[in-house]
């Protein structure tokens, strides 16, 4: 059986991952794959603890934040499509029309 | 068997990780994706492993056949010949590692407090067949006792649905 | 997952049962690319292939063949990892769901809980093959082949997954094999208690596996090939297999779901042959098989050469084999195989049979364009697979609640679900005729 | 942001001019541009905004040949141009030429020239439809086409000994009897093609896929085709009754009863219909004709050495396609001293940015293979 910090862990090990993606990428899509990392490795901390406890409800919370990812997904994507058209550009740090 | 499921756990792990900082470092988007995908697939095979058939084939469903490809279509859609020309990665690694660090450290203290005062953590996992049947347990679950989340949450997805489509549109 | 504790039950089966699917599974592709070639001809008042064996009956090999020497070009220009990796990806997602597919209820390489959920997760993953293959080529053609193509699948995906859920809401499982156990039960297969569903499934069916009408991805006369122009030799034909690998899985997805899997037809007409326990319908696979062998010997004699006229016969022994293993479970010593065999026959049959309708449709329509097609899907299949949902699910609760028999149930709601069909036919075709408007994005 | 990605086809460059527009280049070298036919479609998204046909990579300076060969040494090179209607040239550029010599065939040569001319229009129709079908993406009919197509062929077979580039006039009537049997075989061919007609009519014309592919796809409007100079089976669609053999009967025409299709909204629908019903019309003339073929001789006595005498003439034909005009200046001399054709495919070509603008890029190629052009004849 593997004990439970270990997913735990492998969590972490993906949160971080994802943290430092949406850190130090520039380009747009990718900090939006970042995101999506970042939501995964909360998903496993869900499902761990879902066998650990016995209770499907932390199962039912991941549909949830799985349900999120796909709307934030959508929208991000569309947002990226209107900003490309617009501006061309996929750069994170290009995108500073409101920074004044 | 165990010991089978236990190995797997560990494949899959890694795989996990392994390509997640691959989908951060790789140069060319549709790698990044590509590597994200597998990421995925890789938690999904770990939810298998974790009794959570359900949400196995919700995420190769959902997040693997949807997600993922909207990705790759909206990589394929925008010009990705500039893109691949700029450079990839700002200067900001040293801050990004320092919050990684403190985040993660973060999250450690939390779960040494939690094992240092015995809580969930230390508990003996449940039995097996607490999950089972998975996919009737997660419905009534779903449809009874979380109908109104469920409710809200279709109405994000109705939300983002419009908001979607808005955005893309060209002319409205 | 439903480990059995027994070894051989558990592990040594499914594997070789595994292996034995992926051996067979490119032979099978070729054979059916034949019987295509074959039906086409007919179909067109030709013969078809007829040199390479006799009637053609060695082409596959031969074509195989010839792939697999070709050269292997890789475009200067394309991703080379992504280009290699993408027909890979295609066969091994089309490969894959035969996991959970039960070719009769002995042949079954795992009765997974989720099996329709895992088939239809592992069929959508074969659109990566598709899409990253036309990125990968950096060809126009292919790049738009392939965004083609994952629209379509996309879109159609929904209409069929939602065809599907009606008959999961019938079935009440997720098991392939409860599904079909489901129906031995019933006494009536899906196809009749939800017809509907069944249309619906068979016209996604044909759009998830872009054949024609709906073959826009490779549409010859517009993309050339569309995702798979850049491609030739050996990696074409792993496309290629995939394609067919892929007709097979939504084949049989539509047999266990809505033909009642490997049972037999008219399960209820239980004539006896005179004298002995066997079942006069148990008879009709040996009889086939032995009509088929007959067939090969008869055309022996007229083959031109002294091989044609060996593998001629070669085919008739094997059919006379077929024939004689089909029969061997009439004798009351061998009665245990029944299921197995005759499960395995019938299944197989079914499948045949459904491919044969797609072959059909490709050879008598024309191609849809891209915005009808999207058309069709989202403004026609989709809702009407919803209104199919609702009204399968008012029936089931009819049954449940209000105690009406199933098919009473069923069959008011279907009648319900055709009229809302009919005024999204006049309600589609209005909205065609008005000023065109793009209908399906980019 | 002019970015100019060009792939390693050479069938195929793009170029991205904006987000939204692009240059497409079709051919010369795709499966559906029928021949060489070069297109460069101007779109905006899927929709065509413009188009620009490049033609010219199949001439072979017919008109400039037939200033360098006698008037019967020109005949055969004809048939090179509308090389699916073979007969169908050498009967215009026949009857031009007796025009210029102020002969005419005698009655029996008319009238089978009229037979087959009248096949061959048959023969042209099917390939058409054929391949018209076979681009929208219908396999089967192709098929059907050629077998009633090899028919027809082996008629010209047995009579001529050719096959496609049949050369089966002469300068002032025929050079071969008609073989034994030729009335039967014909009439049983005639009598055939009905039902066959109609097994492709059950193919096509009430399918909704079809209905939906050519529909209001392609229209031109009969004012502009006027305007185009467009003829034959394209005219009438769009809803002018205009035909040649009824306008100005030439061969035998005057003495056969048949009906000029019309459509009326001038789509890729209508033309299908019209040809189709052309092919039956076609069958009506070839039967009303076998019935009855004169007796007598097949040749003018025009000698073996044609030298008309100086002027010019202008003689057209309906061929299969549309208008076949032969406008030949003589100087006296045993060679033409100017050769114009006006082929059909050619002046139909010009409606094709006219019909293409605001459709789809899939409708390119149902309209490229409604107008039925031969680059043969486009390019000569």
């Amino acid at each position: 059986m593997v004990p439970a910090s270990h997913y735990f862990l492998l969590s972490l090990a993906l949160f971080i991952v994802g943290v430092i993606g949406v850190l130090t990428r520039r380009n747009v899509i990718i900090i939006l794959m970042s995101i999506e990392l970042i939501l995964n490795a909360v998903n496993i901390n869900l499902m761990a603890f879902a066998r650990l406890l016995g209770s499907v409800n932390g199962q039912i919370f991941a549909i949830f934040v799985i349900t999120d990812a796909a709307a934030e997904a959508a929208v991000g994507l569309g947002i990226i499509i209107a900003y490309f058209r617009n501006r061309e550009t996929l750069l994170a740090d290009e995108m500073d029309l409101l920074k004044w | 068997m165990a010991a089978g499921t236990t190995l797997l756990f560990y494949f899959f792990a890694a795989l996990a990780v392994l390509s997640a900082i691959f989908v951060v470092t790789a140069r060319n988007a549709v790698h990044s994706a590509i590597f994200l995908i597998t990421a995925l697939l890789a938690t999904a095979g770990i939810y298998l492993q974790l009794q959570a058939e359900f949400l196995f084939a919700v995420q190769i469903i959902l997040y693997v056949g949807g997600i993922m490809v909207l990705f790759i279509f909206v990589i394929m859609l925008v010009n990705l010949d500039v893109a691949m020309r700029q450079e990839q990665f700002n200067r900001q690694w040293l801050a990004a590692s320092l919050i990684a660090l403190a985040l993660g450290a973060q999250l450690l203290f939390a779960f040494w407090l939690v094992r240092h005062q015995g809580g969930v953590l230390s508990h003996a996992p449940a039995a097996a067949a607490a999950l089972q049947p998975n996919t009737e347990l997660v419905a009534q679950g779903l449809f009874r006792d979380y109908v109104l989340p469920f409710e809200i949450a279709s109405i994000l997805l109705l939300v983002a649905m419009i908001g979607a489509v808005v955005m893309a549109k060209r002319r409205i | 997952m439903n480990f059995s504790s027994d070894i051989f039950h558990a592990y040594v089966f499914p594997i070789l049962f595994a292996v034995i699917i992926v051996l067979l599974l490119p032979l099978l592709a070729g054979y059916i690319v034949l019987l295509e070639r074959k039906v086409m001809a007919d179909m067109q008042a030709r013969l078809g292939p007829m040199r390479v064996g006799p009637h053609g009956l060695l082409q596959p090999i031969a074509d195989a063949v010839k792939l697999l020497i070709k050269e292997d070009i890789i475009p200067e220009s394309a991703d080379k990892t992504i280009f290699w990796l993408a027909p890979v990806l295609s066969v091994t997602a089309a490969m894959l769901a035969y996991a959970a597919i039960p070719f009769g209820p002995v042949f079954q390489i795992a009765d997974l809980n989720i099996g329709l959920l895992f088939i239809l997760g592992i069929s959508a993953m074969g659109i990566y093959g598709i899409v990253l293959g036309g990125w990968a080529s950096n060809s126009h053609y292919s790049l738009l082949g392939a965004l083609r193509s994952a629209a379509q699948l996309v879109s159609y995906e929904t209409a069929g997954g939602l065809a599907l859920i009606s008959v999961l809401l019938v079935g009440g499982s997720l098991s392939m094999r409860s599904l079909v156990e489901a129906q031995e039960r019933g006494g009536f297969w899906f196809i009749f208690l939800v017809p509907v569903g069944f249309f619906i499934y068979l016209v996604a069916s044909i759009a998830e596996t872009n054949r024609a009408p709906f073959d826009l991805p490779e549409a010859e006369s517009e993309l050339v090939a569309g995702y798979m122009t850049e491609y030739s030799g050996f990696r074409w034909a792993l496309y290629f297999l995939g394609e067919y690998a892929n007709m097979i899985v939504v084949a049989a997805i539509a047999t266990t779901l809505f033909l009642g899997g490997w049972l037999r037809p008219l399960a209820s007409f239980q004539a006896h042959l005179p004298g002995t326990s066997i079942e006069l319908l148990d008879l009709v696979p040996a009889l086939l098989f032995l009509g088929v062998a007959g067939y090969c010997f008869s055309l022996t004699r007229k083959q031109p050469v002294k091989i044609q006229e060996a593998v001629m016969a070669l085919f008739g022994f094997i059919c006379l084999a077929l024939a004689g293993v089909l029969a061997l479970p009439l004798i009351p010593r061998f009665a245990g195989l029944m299921p197995g065999i005759h499960g395995a026959f019938w299944f197989l049959a079914k499948v045949v049979a459904y491919l044969y309708v797609f072959l059909w449709l490709r050879f008598t329509f024309p191609r849809y364009r891209f915005d009808q097609l999207m058309r069709l899907g989202w403004h026609f299949l989709i809702p009407l697979s919803l209104v199919n949902v609702l009204g399968v699910g008012v029936a089931v609760v009819l049954h449940q609640q209000a105690g009406w028999g199933l098919g009473a149930a069923l069959m008011v709601t279907t009648v319900a679900t055709l009229l809302v069909a009919a005024w999204l036919a006049v309600a589609d075709e209005r909205h065609a005729t008005a000023p065109a408007s793009m209908a399906g994005g980019e | 942001m002019p970015d100019t990605r060009t792939t390693g086809h050479s069938n195929v460059t793009a170029t991205v001019l904006g987000a939204d527009e692009i240059i497409l280049n079709m051919g010369p070298q795709h499966p559906s541009t029928h021949g060489v036919l070069r297109v460069k479609l101007k779109l905006d998204g899927e929709r065509v905004i413009g188009s620009e046909c490049i033609i010219g990579y199949l001439h072979r300076g017919v008109e400039k040949i037939a200033e360098h060969r006698s008037y019967q040494q020109f005949a055969p090179y004809v048939d090179r141009m509308d090389y699916v209607a073979a007969v169908s040239n050498g009967l215009g550029y026949c009857e031009a030429v007796e025009k210029l010599l102020g002969t005419e065939a005698p009655p029996r040569a008319r009238v089978v020239r009229t037979i087959l001319t009248e096949l061959q229009r048959i023969a042209s129709h099917l390939l058409w439809l054929g391949t018209h079908a076979l681009d929208i993406g219908a396999l089967t009919p192709v098929f059907y086409c050629f077998r009633e197509r090899e028919e027809i062929l082996k008629i010209f077979e047995k009579y001529c000994g050719a096959r496609l580039t049949t050369h089966a006039f002469r300068i002032g009537g025929l050079q071969y009897e008609t073989y034994d049997g030729f009335e039967q075989e014909v009439k049983r061919f005639c009598l055939d093609l009905e039902h066959k007609i109609d097994e492709y009519e059950t193919l096509l014309t009430e399918n909704r896929i079809w209905v939906g592919r050519t529909k209001g796809v392609g229209v031109l409007a009969a004012e502009d085709a006027i305007a185009l100079g467009v003829t034959g089976p394209v005219l009438r669609a769009s809803g002018m009754k205009w035909d040649i053999r009824k306008a100005m009967p030439y061969a035998a025409y005057d003495q056969y009863e048949f009906e000029i299709p019309t459509g009326k909204n001038g789509d890729t629908y209508d033309r299908y219909l019209v040809r189709m019903e052309e092919m039956r019309q076609s069958r009506r003339i070839c039967l009303q004709a076998v019935e009855n073929i004169p007796s007598g001789p097949i040749m003018a006595r025009i000698g073996k050495v044609l030298k008309p005498p100086p002027g010019e003439v202008y003689h057209a034909i309906e061929a299969p396609k549309g208008e076949l005009g032969y406008y030949i200046v003589s100087d006296g001399t045993t060679q033409p001293y100017r050769v114009r054709v006006r082929p059909p495919s050619f002046i139909n070509l010009q409606a094709f940015d006219n019909m293409v603008r605001g459709s789809l890029v899939a409708d390119v190629v149902a309209i490229i293979g409604t107008i039925d052009i031969v680059l043969g004849e486009v390019d000569r």
